[in-house]
């Protein structure tokens, strides 16, 4: 069996066997236990994929497989992956992974969160191994609805207005995304003949310029809505503030990047002309997005919108070195996507834990928490390093990468709003900084907080699942870097051939 | 011949939707059918007409007359329709029928040539149960699986509610 | 027993006949008379379809069976219809359309 | 040249005790950490020490020493010439600096067992503690640039994390996170002069940007922005980012702040190691600058120079010990920096680079020493300020000596290693700008004045109210005091001008009796000076300091430096930026959004009259639709 069915089938067979289970317990495990094997089996699809290559496997994806769907209209369920892919379908289980762990305590319709849940993950998967754009997008639409009961649901806050609001701008710019790909695909046989959804069909056709022009926008911005790409980003905090734990780390750990993935993958990959003729717009936007991103969270006194605001900012580096369109600022883009869902998952989580002991998310509310909680505390320093570019971390890494290879381009115009972006690092150090001494250093604020209990095992279990994988990327980024480079260079290759 | 028939049916027909009281309304309604029972005659369709006969003017007419006693007292008179729907179904019914008969009359229909078909209770059996080409069998199943359908729903529907003391 | 009568005739009378039930239709307020308003408008379509049959494809049945099957649905909905209404009696003691309105908004 | 693999060691050993005391800290005795961090940097000091003997005297070097890489891996690539390389690289500076962060840290290791015996968090003190010699020493055998700037970063958050040890004291976490916001911005500085001088010449490497005469920079002349040339901004740019770790106006704001960490921690970091980082950069760089972006060294001089004199004035007024101590180092660290701005390359004419690289030996010695002396003296009497001192000599007999050996040492006073760096950077200093010589010749005398008043201040005058009377400090904090005084005393007979120079190859040196003479006078009367007025106590300081009034009160203010920044980040950046853009996100970017839906809404409350529950109604519009199409069909389109 493909390996990539597999990784399909098995969240769906956890969903089966979670609707089996009699009580919270039995569905907590059983989801633990399918999101454990489901990380096994990204673990093995790993080393698989780099054994593959290192036996000369030269294909753009691996493990492809098709199977004819609806013939008429020539849509297949067409799988497979490179490098770009594999990536993100390993940080989409470690993510779940952890995310499971850190919603242990749920027992309001566990079974139902759960299965929702993992719903989503089925879908993310899904997307990530699409190559047919057709089924790419049903899985977006997938992973959309479960948010919404997720957000709605389980939420806190003003939930239902958040999850409807989080849930419509995100459908309006799959609204957008559908246009872009139904004008791909009736522009995917220019000479006549069959027309495809297929994406590696389409990247090797040259889709006319007028209609790159007409259908770039529609794409580039659907996508750019989950990306939380400036002016679209407002769904994000108030999304996250209102989201539980679980749903915030696998929504601004996985599911924003697939707006970033789709950006390149549909948007730029098929559409090169219109993406080297629009970038500008789209740079001056992410630039704003950066900045504007950071010195909101600065403001901000609740713990979840400082984060997510953070995430604007964060996210804006995403596409912003995915526009600047070359091999090294791509690459930083992808370890960024990368790295900043693992730390934002690790974010979220730690700040679900301390919601849980505290009862309040306001920064001002709190203090000395290193005292009494010190796990989590010296996780959450470790986290807030991660984002503020620490080396030896994984932020550090992809940062890098994003500015060096964005201050290469041969433009001014480029080189410049490269260096606005990159005084973020500063502003990202002035609001990390600034929680941290608020809630966990200085004295204990609030007399109910002294008697706080520290992580539990499977609160350990899950954030220290994070904080490996962020520092193992940051100690070593290499193997995962030229993984990355080695699947981008027909990518920077066709985007570089209509210069 | 056809204009007396026509001349029921048209009549028959404005009088139905516009008398006031509801049980002559459906004798009227009567009088329509049968009167479109005998067109069917004059076409030499006698099975045909034999159905608008039987299920037509009996079945159906008589299960409004049926409803009309249930929920009515024969005295019972209507208030005059609105002004506005009066106008509303009026213009609509004159631009309409103005349309449709334009339609018709500008364009020319090419009458068959084919010799008629005899039309007898074995030929239409056989269609209506047959498989083949000409053969209505799925469309049959479907209409008795309506009929079902319907009928089920029907005592369903106006079935008494067992805990509410209704009126009826 | 037909000669002489032009097809365009039958076609006038059936697409009177079916505006006087739409006109029936929008009118009346009584649901009763409604139905029947909708028998009327079947009722001329059954006209249509017998007529073409006969002056345009006198070699076939077509037409027929469609007027059969349209008298079949005719008789399903009027009782499925009366059902509904004798309901709609029993809540609302009359039956006005216009006191039929819950479902709006 | 492989011989030197095992310099590896030198930075794995703290790393590896870092790990172990931060992760199993708790669960040890506490002293168990401090016992195995002291001896780890024990090793790495023993092994440092054997390198530099290995690399200075182990060979012929009359044709320069060579650049030996023992160890290179390969980290991340950015493109095909610009990879990150994980390496070690020994030349004179670097393993100079090996020497003086080991032997510092060693020294401060051990100290800190007595200092911070008893403390909470000792564990965590000692992991922090080798953290930071593991970035440091990362640092400074950094092989190419890009490595110096992850180890710069890691130096930062060290800093950070030691700083705010005490995180429960509010005044400890705002110094912390002053002290690292402000290195950030200038590491911002930079990672921008990187970006540039990557884009420029195409590689991260000190072994290709550093060759006099190399080709890379053959491009670089043509461009220019902003009218000045690439290679000046670049410069320009980094120097900036080694200004804010070396804490050179303006941006030494997070330094005297940053003396509430603990002292060993003062010792280590702010005096001697970590805030020499910028000089080290700038030393590094320095072919660089000096042959492609001479703007930038001139500008390098004068900041020196302006630091050291700004900051010996502060030094004066201030009666935290720790803090006149900061203010002292920020004045020599402006000394390290002149020398740089006023050097020449090669030979003779890079006396000012050799004098820097001299200075900073020297100086990492006696002020490691001043600051592990007033650690014993706070271990005794529990506060940081002079006017709660007076008469310890009695009390603290060892502490006295080596503090007023650090003293001597630093004032100039002749045959004690300062005044062997301190002239040699006069000299330099004489040679390419005479009023840089100037400002220098008055910081002299400065110091001598501003570190004798402390020193009478707090040993002579008369004996103030103790809480109990202070007691000597133990012997683990006493024996690192006399080490690092022998090594002030001695440091300056070491062969520095054979050593290390700014082409590699030594040259001789020879005494410049014409600036030795008036520098060692000058200290002499600052010396008198604090003698006159400090050593009884008197009504004379005060009286003088009625007398300059506001300038007084401005110097004691730090000239209002702290205010300002406070102005600029609270008003300007909080205030007038930060909270404008959160509140036009919520109420105009995302008001517009929601903005939408509420329209929409408003909108279907409007229609939703439409829906009257009129079944005609529908009937009609269905009719009147149907119609309407067939019309339109029959008549418009046909």
């Amino acid at each position: 069996m493909n390996i990539l069915t597999l990784l399909v089938l098995i969240p769906v067979l956890t969903m089966i066997a979670v609707l089996f289970t009699k009580d919270y317990k039995g569905a907590r495990l059983a989801s633990a236990i399918g999101m454990g094997i489901e990380l096994i089996a990204t673990v093995y699809l790993v080393l698989a994929y780099l054994a593959a290559r290192k036996t000369g496997m030269m294909h753009e994806m691996l493990f492809t497989s098709d199977f004819i769907w609806y013939p008429s209209l020539n849509i297949h369920f067409a799988f497979g992956v490179d490098g770009i892919a594999v990536a993100m379908i390993g940080l989409t289980s470690i993510v779940i992974f952890a995310g499971i762990f850190a919603s242990w305590e749920l027992q309001y319709l566990t079974k139902e969160f759960f299965v929702s849940l993992i719903l989503l993950v089925t879908a993310v998967y899904g997307f990530f191994i699409s190559l047919d754009l057709f089924t790419m997008f049903l899985f977006y639409e997938l992973a959309l609805i479960p948010m919404y009961l997720l957000i709605g649901l389980w939420g806190t806050g003003p939930k239902e207005k958040s999850a409807m609001k989080l849930t419509l701008m995100l459908m309006a710019g799959s609204a957008l995304i559908a246009v872009g790909i139904l004008g791909l695909y009736y522009n995917s046989a220019p000479g006549g003949g069959q027309l495809t959804f297929n994406i590696l069909e389409i990247s090797k056709i040259k889709i006319p310029v007028a209609a790159q022009r007409f259908f770039f926008p529609f794409a580039f911005v659907g996508f750019g809505i989950l990306g939380a790409l400036f002016p679209f980003h407002t769904w994000s905090p108030d999304g996250h503030a209102s989201a539980p734990t679980a749903v915030s780390m696998l929504h601004a750990g996985v599911l924003m990047k697939l707006g970033g993935y789709g950006c390149f993958r549909v948007a730029m990959f098929l559409m090169p002309q219109a993406a080297q003729e629009m970038a500008w717009i789209f740079i001056i936007l992410t630039t704003i997005s950066v900045v504007y991103g950071a010195f909101s969270a600065i403001w901000q006194n609740d713990l979840k919108f400082i984060n997510a605001y953070s995430s604007v900012s964060h996210c804006g580096l995403v596409i912003f070195a995915l526009l600047m369109m070359n091999q090294t600022a791509m690459d930083g883009a992808i370890l960024q996507m990368i790295s900043h869902g693992l730390m934002t998952a690790l974010f979220f989580a730690l700040i679900g834990m301390i919601y849980g002991r505290t009862h309040t998310r306001d920064v001002r509310e709190m203090g000395g928490l290193m005292k009494v909680i010190p796990f989590l505390a010296v996780i959450y320093m470790i986290a807030g390093f991660a984002s503020l570019g620490l080396p030896g971390l994984s932020g550090f890494v992809a940062e890098m990468t994003v500015f060096v290879g964005a201050f290469q381009h041969h433009d001014m115009f480029h080189r410049v709003v490269t260096v606005i972006v990159a005084s973020s690092i500063v502003i990202t150090a002035v609001y990390i900084l600034r929680v941290v001494g608020l809630i966990l250093l200085g004295p204990i604020k609030d007399a109910h907080h002294e008697h706080l209990h520290d992580a539990k095992w499977y609160e350990k279990l899950s954030t220290v699942t994070l904080v490996l994988s962020v520092a193992a990327i940051g100690i070593a980024p290499l193997w995962l870097s030229e993984t990355i480079i080695a699947s981008l260079k027909p990518i920077v290759e066709k985007l570089a051939s209509i210069l | 011949m056809f204009y007396l028939f026509s001349g029921i049916i048209l009549i028959c027909s404005l009088l139905t939707i516009t008398t006031r009281r509801i049980l002559r309304a459906a004798v009227y309604l009567l009088c329509v059918l049968l009167a479109t029972a005998g067109l069917y005659f004059m076409l030499n369709y006698q099975f045909m007409a034999a159905v608008q006969l039987t299920l037509y003017a009996g079945g159906i007419v008589v299960l409004i007359i049926f409803s009309i006693l249930l929920t009515h007292h024969i005295s019972h008179r209507f208030k005059h329709p609105d002004l506005t729907k009066l106008v509303m179904g009026i213009s609509a019914a004159a631009i309409g029928s103005g349309l449709v008969i334009a339609t018709i009359l500008s364009h020319k229909f090419v009458p068959g040539t084919a010799p008629e078909l005899p039309v007898n209770m074995t030929e239409i059996g056989n269609q209506l149960l047959s498989t083949g080409k000409n053969g209505y069998v799925l469309p049959f199943e479907l209409i008795s699986i309506l009929l079902l359908a319907a009928m089920i729903a029907a005592i369903v529907v106006a079935k008494k509610e067992k805990n509410k003391n209704s009126e009826i | 027993m037909i000669q002489g009568i032009p097809l365009e005739h039958f076609l006038i009378v059936s697409t009177i006949m079916f505006f006087i039930g739409v006109c029936g239709f929008i009118i009346r307020r009584n649901l009763i008379t409604m139905l029947m308003a909708i028998e009327l408008i079947l009722n001329s379509v059954n006209i249509n379809f017998v007529v073409f049959n006969r002056y345009l494809y006198p070699d076939q049945l077509q037409g027929q069976f469609f007027s059969l099957f349209i008298v079949g649905i005719a008789a399903a909905e009027a009782s499925v219809a009366i059902a509904l209404i004798i309901n709609i009696y029993r809540k609302l003691q009359n039956i006005e359309v216009e006191n039929v309105n819950e479902m709006k908004y | 040249m492989t011989g030197y693999t095992y310099t590896l060691f030198i930075i794995m050993i703290p790393l590896i005790m870092f790990l172990v005391t931060g992760l199993l800290g708790m669960k040890w005795k506490p002293i168990v950490s401090g016992l195995l961090g002291t001896t780890g940097m024990g090793i790495s000091w023993v092994l440092s020490l054997v390198t530099a003997g290995s690399y200075f005297f182990g060979g012929h070097h009359a044709e320069g020493f060579q650049t030996i890489i023992p160890f290179e891996m390969k980290w991340l690539q950015f493109t095909d010439t610009l990879i990150i390389k994980m390496g070690i690289l020994l030349d004179p500076i670097s393993v100079m600096m090996l020497v003086v962060i080991t032997t510092i840290s060693f020294m401060v290791h051990l100290y800190s067992i007595g200092y911070m015996h008893g403390e909470t968090g000792f564990a965590r003190f000692f992991a922090f503690l080798s953290l930071f010699t593991f970035s440091m020493l990362g640092l400074v055998i950094a092989p190419n640039i890009f490595q110096m700037y992850i180890f710069w970063e890691l130096v930062g958050v060290s800093s950070f994390l030691l700083i705010g040890f005490y995180y429960q004291k509010p005044s400890a976490v705002a110094a912390s996170k002053k002290a690292f916001i402000v290195t950030r911005f200038a590491d911002l500085g930079f990672l921008i002069g990187i970006l540039i001088l990557s884009f420029v010449t195409g590689t991260f490497d000190f072994a290709k940007l550093t060759q006099p005469g190399t080709a890379i920079f053959g491009s670089a002349a043509s461009m220019s922005f902003l009218g000045i040339s690439a290679m000046t901004w670049a410069m320009t740019l980094i120097f900036i980012g080694g200004a804010g770790k070396s804490a050179m106006f303006p941006l030494h704001i997070w330094l005297p702040d940053a003396m509430e960490g603990p002292t060993p921690v003062s010792a280590l970091i702010h005096a001697a190691t970590m805030v020499v980082a910028g000089v080290f950069l700038v030393a590094r760089m320095f072919p660089v600058i000096h042959f492609q972006a001479p703007a930038t060294q001139e500008i390098i001089g004068y900041v020196g120079g302006f630091t050291s004199l700004f900051a010996a004035v502060i030094a004066i007024t201030q009666y935290d010990i720790k803090r006149v101590l900061a203010f002292s180092t920020l004045s020599q660290l402006g000394y390290m920096m002149l020398a740089l701005g006023v050097s020449g390359y090669g030979g003779e004419e890079g006396l000012g680079y050799m004098a820097s690289m001299f200075h900073l030996f020297t100086h990492a010695m006696f002020k490691a020493l001043l600051f592990l002396g007033a650690g014993s003296i706070i271990h005794a009497v529990h506060s940081n300020y002079m006017y709660d001192m007076g008469g310890l000599r009695k009390y603290l007999p060892i502490t006295h000596m080596t503090f007023l050996i650090a003293c001597l040492t630093i004032a100039g006073v002749p045959f004690l290693s300062g005044f062997y760096s301190k002239d040699e950077i006069l000299v330099a200093a004489l040679e390419h700008n005479k009023l840089l010589f100037a400002i220098e010749f008055l910081v002299a005398g400065l110091t001598a004045f501003y570190m004798f008043r402390l020193y009478f201040s707090v040993f002579w005058g008369k004996d103030r109210h103790y809480h109990h009377t202070p007691h000597e400090s133990p012997l683990v904090m006493t024996i690192p005091l006399m080490f690092l005084a022998v090594a002030s005393i001695f440091a300056g007979y070491l062969p520095f001008t054979e050593l290390v120079t700014s082409d590699k190859v030594g040259f001789e040196s020879h005494m410049n009796f014409a600036v030795a003479i008036p520098s060692v006078l000058i200290g002499l009367f600052g010396i008198g000076m604090a003698w006159i007025l400090y050593k009884k106590e008197s009504d004379v300081p005060a009286k003088l300091a009625a007398k300059f009034g506001m300038l007084y009160t401005a110097t004691y203010n730090k000239f209002y430096f702290d205010e300002i920044y406070l102005f600029v980040t609270k008003k300007i950046i909080f205030n007038y930026i930060s909270r404008p853009v959160a509140w036009f996100d919520r109420h105009i970017i995302d008001a517009f959004m929601v903005g939408i839906g509420l329209t929409t809404e408003k909108i279907s409350y409007q229609i939703k009259g439409m829906q009257s529950g009129q079944l005609q109604h529908y009937a009609f519009m269905f009719v009147a639709g149907t119609l309407a199409l067939a019309l339109s069909m029959i008549y418009l389109l046909m």
